[in-house]
């Protein structure tokens, strides 16, 4: 069989990989863009919403868990940034970020608590999870629909900045903090839209992550959360298509590189990705620089 | 003729497409105090930021004693946007970081304070004398050096002595008065050992009396410590009492440039600042 | 000057102390109790939690890449020190490896933070240009991949890939870790006093000052870089020796996390903050909070929520608190030093006198 | 504030010297040194449950007339290295005279040299790795070992099912896998098949990448010996690949974990086991065994959670009884149950046991030679019994 045909496979799983990362990258760099923040807990609220499906759904239906889900994730997203972010709005970079660090820290423990850190399988979603088969290869409709609804999203996601109200705040806060401060933008409310609206994609992200991959471990998000900011710091962080890009590529080029055998690398190529890339252009792809004034 | 102190040619500073300093050429003999003054935003700052290496210009050359120590033309993206002139005049590319001129003999102050904050008064003139420091990591950990570690503290104190914060030493920098943390800035710059001391609105934010008396103490450290002066500074009766020559940029070019009497019933500086604020 | 001697003095009469203490100890206990493996666990971290300290709270570079670099010495030391006869057991499936010499503990010990810091100096040629959590990120990342590169299936024959490296020497007394931490602590306490350090600090202060001031910022910042990275290793090797065995598979960026907890618990840019919550964190994690762990009858009734996980949920919450409401930690950037304790009981007598 | 913190912390680093010699006269305690949580979690309350089953029908010996409570303490080691230490060292300070475990063998070796500094002696339930008792000279083990393993399961892959070129694929970091893959690699190549290998870092869920490079390398078989987490992971997608190649793996994959994971597909998993429960030429003390662990079971619904949520018998649970049961026996044969008087007389136990006849060899080893090879069920939760090998 020729080249194509071969790597075909992997492309498709790259493809849909990326998609998913492509879905928390965006949490990741609406909120750097906006506080300058690595938020380290961004993939457990990823995890928390997979294990919130897993107990709804042995209790109620999915038409519920579901939206249920989504609303409990953004609802989290939210509180956190309320309780361990806001307090230390005014304090140094350092401690904001450590903070973000103890939080993934309890999120972890507490889902292994209640967990006993045993794999959680994940509920079976109708037509989502049946197989279908392009060009020879078999695999879920998910994969097919991941990429398509992420790009849906973030179209809508860019209107939503573009044309409205919030949207302008939320550009101008990026911007410049102080400045927008001073306009009379309130800046909580921005800053917890876009956590909001962080954590839903999360959330959209994680169900279609484990519709795939369907087992849910504390840990388990913790790796698709360090490549989502790496793809964030790839498409030039605070740039949303950027993210989306970035997403793709590295969920592309990861698969390739088990193709090719060297699986063993292939979380540390992303790493030295982002290693090079921030050498290189430290700006990213998409972002734009900025002088520091003296 | 004998080597100028510091000599800025055809200076252009460029970001993306605002020109914030344009074709600016100057020079300042040894033993002078010179003043460049302008309405705010003209570009004074970024001057000093290019001298003292924070900045690359984005075309130009400053020469410190005779030798180049800072060149540069437009290159990459600039070529495109460049807006200024002489852009092919200076080929070589010199873009040392700014501890390196410091080294060289230039110190400096800053408009808006920068103190080491977590340090005391004296730690913070003692910081600066690490750069004429001979000793290892090794050896200053195991205090082999404790005679220049001496030295060091010595001079510290000579300088805190002589700005008259001495007294104060052991206090956080942070928590002295405004007018006392901009002397312990000059201290602390003094601390450098440098031939040339740039000034950076020193007088910023102080009352006339204030004012007037750090005037006689910036002639007091030229004469003290045999230095040459470059000040930016706002106030005009400062800088007409103690500055032998003044250049006046607005929008970032040159408009002006002779002894203070000459500026001072200059139309053109007249309208810039009138423009801008009252004199 | 004269008050700095004599808290000199007392600092070392109290050093003596405590290893006479600790001798007392370790002979009238009985081997089995948690208390020093607490103690020999504690002070190890504390060496670890230091030399992230000089980085991060001393230096202020946001660096995550210590549990690379522990991991690196942890690994040197085991692979210098394995002695040969036990070679062809551990390396089971790489027939003895291709080591086939043993050194004396002290010189692996040695190797180990050379090598760490050696490793340092490169990743930090390109990283140290990086800005705040840039760097942070970039050194999270060199961590994994020192990880994956030793986890190497074709290295196998040197670091026995995924597999355990163990039977190499280890101390049997707490005074000697104790000793090992004590001298490295020393040293990176004299080198933070020195005009190094106050170079240090200045750059954590204010970057454009520093440089203004004459201070080649990234020189001092890979100085800083490669000397916490040399104690990280060395810190590794005492690791390894108090576990006894060693897997690169549990150096994961969690363990740094746990070390910048720790820092932050002590205070950034606290010697002896970072020295205490390191005791603290251990003897907490690993025996106080135990019992969370277990489920609890008193008389007939069931304890709720004790089970397995539980200890660490309370200690993050507690971590939490610190972090959000107790942000200077236990010391701030201040020392814990008997001089500073009696002027304060001076100044409280003044005060109660006047 | 810091004088007062100080002194709470010399003060709190000073109370156990207070709670000295907490173990009573009259009490054995027997330490259970096993995963309560993390990715072996399963298999490690499974075999905990074989240990609680068996405590619950022996709880006290007669040792000279007099009657000593066996009272069993557990501690999570997490199968994982670095925790291991210190739950070892929990384990000795709770002054135990035995240990039991542990699943995972990085774990027991991580462990080892504590409690042997410590002077207790351990017994291994289903740590396979060699490198748990070698060396190691107060450490025991009741189940077969991985070069044994991987040589029965390449001869049942080369043999059985008639395969040439196998496709292993293990986790990055976990010694288990690697080990077992080693020795398949080793016997398999022997046999003159040729061997695939990948290995996958720690944290993947996708592993369709791997399938595909099975696929592609034309494997007549994949063999993945990895923790059930990852297990599942695989199967699940294989299941959506539809995926011809049959499965091969070793004893972690005889769990209802995998059983869950194949339900209602077409995929092929084969594994090895100690032990098998619908064996109908099983002994008496396995019938028994069975029978009452399966009430004992259903009795309370903990233990049916922590089992998995139904009572199909892992090995492991049978392990872990006969683990108790040689411990047990050890015991009756001293005259106080000191740790030392233990150690001393385990080379010499034996015990007809569950999973087979345990008589330690000069490494400490069960002179075990046969496992059972099972095929799981996928249309109801059940195992398939395929055969017994054994090599001499």
């Amino acid at each position: 069989m020729n080249g194509f045909e071969r790597l075909f496979p992997y492309i498709l799983a790259g493809v849909s990989v990326g998609g998913q990362y492509a879905l928390i990258a965006i949490g990741y760099t609406m909120v750097y863009g906006i506080l300058r923040l690595i938020n380290f807990a961004h993939g457990d609220i990823f995890t928390v919403a997979g294990f919130f499906i897993v107990y709804m759904s042995a209790t109620m239906p999915l038409v519920v868990s579901i939206p249920m889900t989504i609303i409990l994730t953004v609802l989290l997203g939210f509180a956190v940034e309320r309780v361990a972010y806001k307090p230390l709005r005014e304090a140094p970079r350092m401690s904001i970020m450590i903070s973000a660090i103890g939080v993934s820290y309890l999120l972890q423990n507490l889902m292994w608590y209640v967990t006993g850190g045993l794999a959680k399988q994940y509920p079976v979603i109708p037509w989502l999870s049946n197989s279908v088969t392009i060009l020879s290869s078999t695999t879920k409709i998910v994969t097919i629909v991941t990429p398509v609804l992420t790009v849906t999203l973030v179209l809508l996601l860019l209107q939503l900045i573009n044309h409205t109200k919030t949207g302008m705040a939320m550009r101008a806060v990026s911007r410049d903090f102080e400045t927008a401060k001073l306009m009379g933008i309130k800046i909580d409310r921005v800053i917890s839209v876009s956590f909001i609206i962080g954590s839903f994609l999360a959330a959209v992200g994680s169900l279609l992550y484990f519709t795939n991959y369907p087992t849910v471990t504390p840990t388990v998000g913790a790796m698709p959360g360090l490549k989502a900011f790496v793809a964030a710091v790839f498409g030039g962080i605070g740039s949303i298509p950027g993210a989306v890009v970035g997403a793709f590529l590295i969920g592309i080029s990861e698969n390739l590189i088990k193709a090719f055998g060297y699986s063993t690398f292939s979380d540390a190529f992303t790493f030295a990705l982002l290693i090079i890339i921030l050498l290189v252009r430290p700006t990213g792809l998409f972002g734009e620089k900025t002088i520091d004034k003296v | 003729m004998p080597d100028k102190m510091l000599e800025l040619d055809d200076i252009t500073m460029q970001f993306g497409g605002v020109v914030a300093v344009n074709n600016l050429s100057m020079f300042i003999d040894e033993g002078e105090i010179v003043a460049l003054i302008g309405p705010n935003g003209a570009g004074k700052t970024t001057a000093f930021n290019c001298v003292t290496g924070v900045y690359k210009p984005t075309n130009g050359q400053v020469k410190y004693q005779g030798q180049v120590i800072v060149s540069n033309h437009p290159a990459g993206k600039m070529k495109a946007l460049y807006a200024g002139e002489n852009r092919d005049k200076y080929p070589q590319v010199v873009d040392p970081t700014p501890d390196k001129i410091t080294r060289m003999g230039i110190g400096r102050t800053f408009q808006n304070i920068r103190l080491f904050k977590t340090q005391t008064v004296f730690e913070n003139v003692l910081i600066a004398t690490h750069l004429h420091r001979t000793s290892n990591p090794l050896s200053a950990a195991f205090r082999i050096n404790w005679r220049e570690e001496r030295r060091m503290r010595e001079l510290s104190l000579e300088m805190l002595d002589f700005v008259g914060l001495a007294a104060m030493k052991d206090e956080l920098a942070t928590s002295l008065p405004y007018g006392k943390q901009r002397r312990l800035e000059i201290a602390r710059a003094l601390a450098t050992k440098p031939k040339l001391l740039l000034l950076d609105e020193p007088a910023a934010g102080m009352n006339p009396q204030e004012t007037a008396d750090l005037g006689r103490f910036i002639v007091e450290i030229k004469e003290r410590f045999g230095l040459t002066i470059f000040l930016i500074e706002h106030h005009m009766d400062l800088v007409m009492d103690i500055s032998e020559r003044i250049y006046v940029i607005d929008f970032g070019k040159l408009i002006a440039h002779g002894e203070p009497h000459e500026i001072q019933d200059n139309p053109d500086v007249i309208t810039a600042y009138l423009g801008v604020e009252d004199i | 000057m004269k008050t700095k001697k004599q808290g000199l003095i007392i600092g070392f009469i109290l050093l003596a102390l405590l290893f006479v203490g600790l001798y007392i100890l370790e002979n009238t206990l009985s081997s089995s109790t948690m208390l020093l493996t607490i103690l020999k666990k504690g002070v190890i971290y504390a060496l670890i939690a230091v030399s992230m300290n000089l980085l991060n709270g001393f230096t202020g570079l946001f660096s995550l890449g210590q549990a690379g670099f522990m991991l690196i010495g942890a690994y040197t030391y085991a692979i210098l020190t394995i002695p040969v006869g036990m070679r062809s057991m551990i390396y089971q499936y790489y027939d003895g490896g291709i080591v086939q010499f043993a050194m004396p503990a002290l010189v692996g010990i040695l190797c180990a933070g050379l090598l760490a810091a050696f490793f340092a100096f490169l990743v930090g040629l390109p990283v140290l240009r990086l800005k705040s959590d840039y760097l942070a990120i970039a050194t999270l990342g060199f961590a994994e991949i020192i990880r994956a590169i030793i986890q190497y299936e074709g290295l196998g024959p040197l670091t026995n890939g995924s597999n355990l490296l163990r039977r190499f020497p280890t101390f049997q007394s707490v005074l000697y870790p104790f000793a090992a931490a004590a001298i490295c602590i020393g040293v990176i306490v004299l080198l933070i006093n020195s005009t190094y350090g106050r170079a240090f600090k200045a750059i954590r202060d204010d970057e454009v000052a520093a440089e203004a001031m004459g201070i080649n910022l990234f020189f001092h910042k890979q100085l800083s870089f490669v000397m916490s990275s040399f104690f990280a290793g060395i810190g590794g090797a005492l690791l390894a020796m108090y576990q006894g065995s060693i897997q690169a598979a549990t150096f994961k960026s969690t363990m740094t996390y746990e070390i910048l907890l720790i820092v932050v618990i002590g205070g950034m840019g606290s010697v002896t903050g970072s020295v205490i919550a390191s005791f603290l964190f251990v003897a907490s994690s690993e025996w106080w909070l135990r019992f969370l762990d277990n489920e609890m009858f008193i008389g007939s009734f069931h304890m709720p929520l004790l089970r397995s996980g539980f200890r660490m949920v309370v200690f993050s919450v507690i971590i939490m608190a610190v972090v959000l409401f107790y942000r200077r930690g236990i010391m701030g950037d201040k020392e814990f030093s008997p001089t500073r304790i009696r002027n304060r009981l001076l100044n409280r007598k003044a005060g109660r006198n006047a | 504030m810091k004088k007062t913190l100080a002194l709470l912390l010399v003060l709190m680093l000073a109370l156990p010297i207070l709670a000295l010699g907490e173990n009573y006269a009259g009490t054995i305690t027997i330490g259970i040194f096993e995963p309560a949580s993390g990715d072996n979690a399963a298999g490690g309350k499974q075999e905990t449950l074989g240990m609680y089953y068996a405590n619950s029908l022996v709880g006290s010996v007669e040792l000279g007339g007099k009657t000593y409570k066996l009272e069993v303490s557990e501690v999570d080691n997490q199968t994982s290295a670095d925790k291991a230490p210190a739950a070892a060292q929990t384990l000795v300070s709770r002054n135990v005279n035995v240990v039991l475990g542990t699943y995972g063998s990085g774990a027991s070796m991580a462990a080892a040299p504590i409690f042997e500094a410590a002077g207790i002696p351990a017994i291994g339930a289903s740590c396979t790795n060699p490198g748990v008792t070698l060396g190691s000279p107060l450490y025991w083990r009741i189940c077969y070992t991985d070069d044994f393993q991987g040589d029965v399961l390449a001869n049942f892959a080369f043999n059985n099912l008639d395969v040439k070129v196998a496709y292993t694929l293990n986790m990055l970091g976990e010694d288990y896998g690697a080990g077992l893959v080693n020795y398949f690699t080793r016997a398999f190549e022997k046999l003159g098949g040729t061997v695939v290998a990948d290995t996958f870092p720690e944290g993947t869920s996708d592993f369709t990448a791997y399938l595909q490079n099975a696929v592609n390398a034309g494997a007549g078989v994949i063999f993945s010996p990895s923790s059930t987490t990852y297990a599942s992971l695989m199967l699940g997608q294989a299941k959506s690949m539809n995926l011809a190649i049959p499965f091969v793996a070793g004893d972690t994959w005889a769990s209802s974990v995998i059983l869950e994971a194949v339900q209602g597909s077409e995929l092929k998993v084969y594994f090895s086991d100690f032990f098998d429960e619908n064996d109908e030429n099983a002994s008496q003390v396995s019938k028994d065994f069975v029978t009452g662990f399966k009430a004992w079971l259903n009795a309370n619904p903990q233990n049916l959670t922590n089992n998995g949520g139904n009572d199909i018998i892992a090995a492991v649970s049978a392990l872990g009884y006969d683990a108790y049961m040689t411990a047990v026996e050890a015991i009756k044969a001293t005259e106080n149950g000191s740790k030392d008087q233990i150690a001393e007389v385990l080379p010499s136990v034996s015990y007809d046991g569950v999973t087979g006849m345990i008589v330690f060899d000069e490494n400490g080893d069960a002179k075990k030679d046969i496992a059972y090879i099972k095929i799981a069920d996928t249309q109801s939760l059940n195992y398939i019994f395929v055969t017994t090998t054994s090599i001499q």
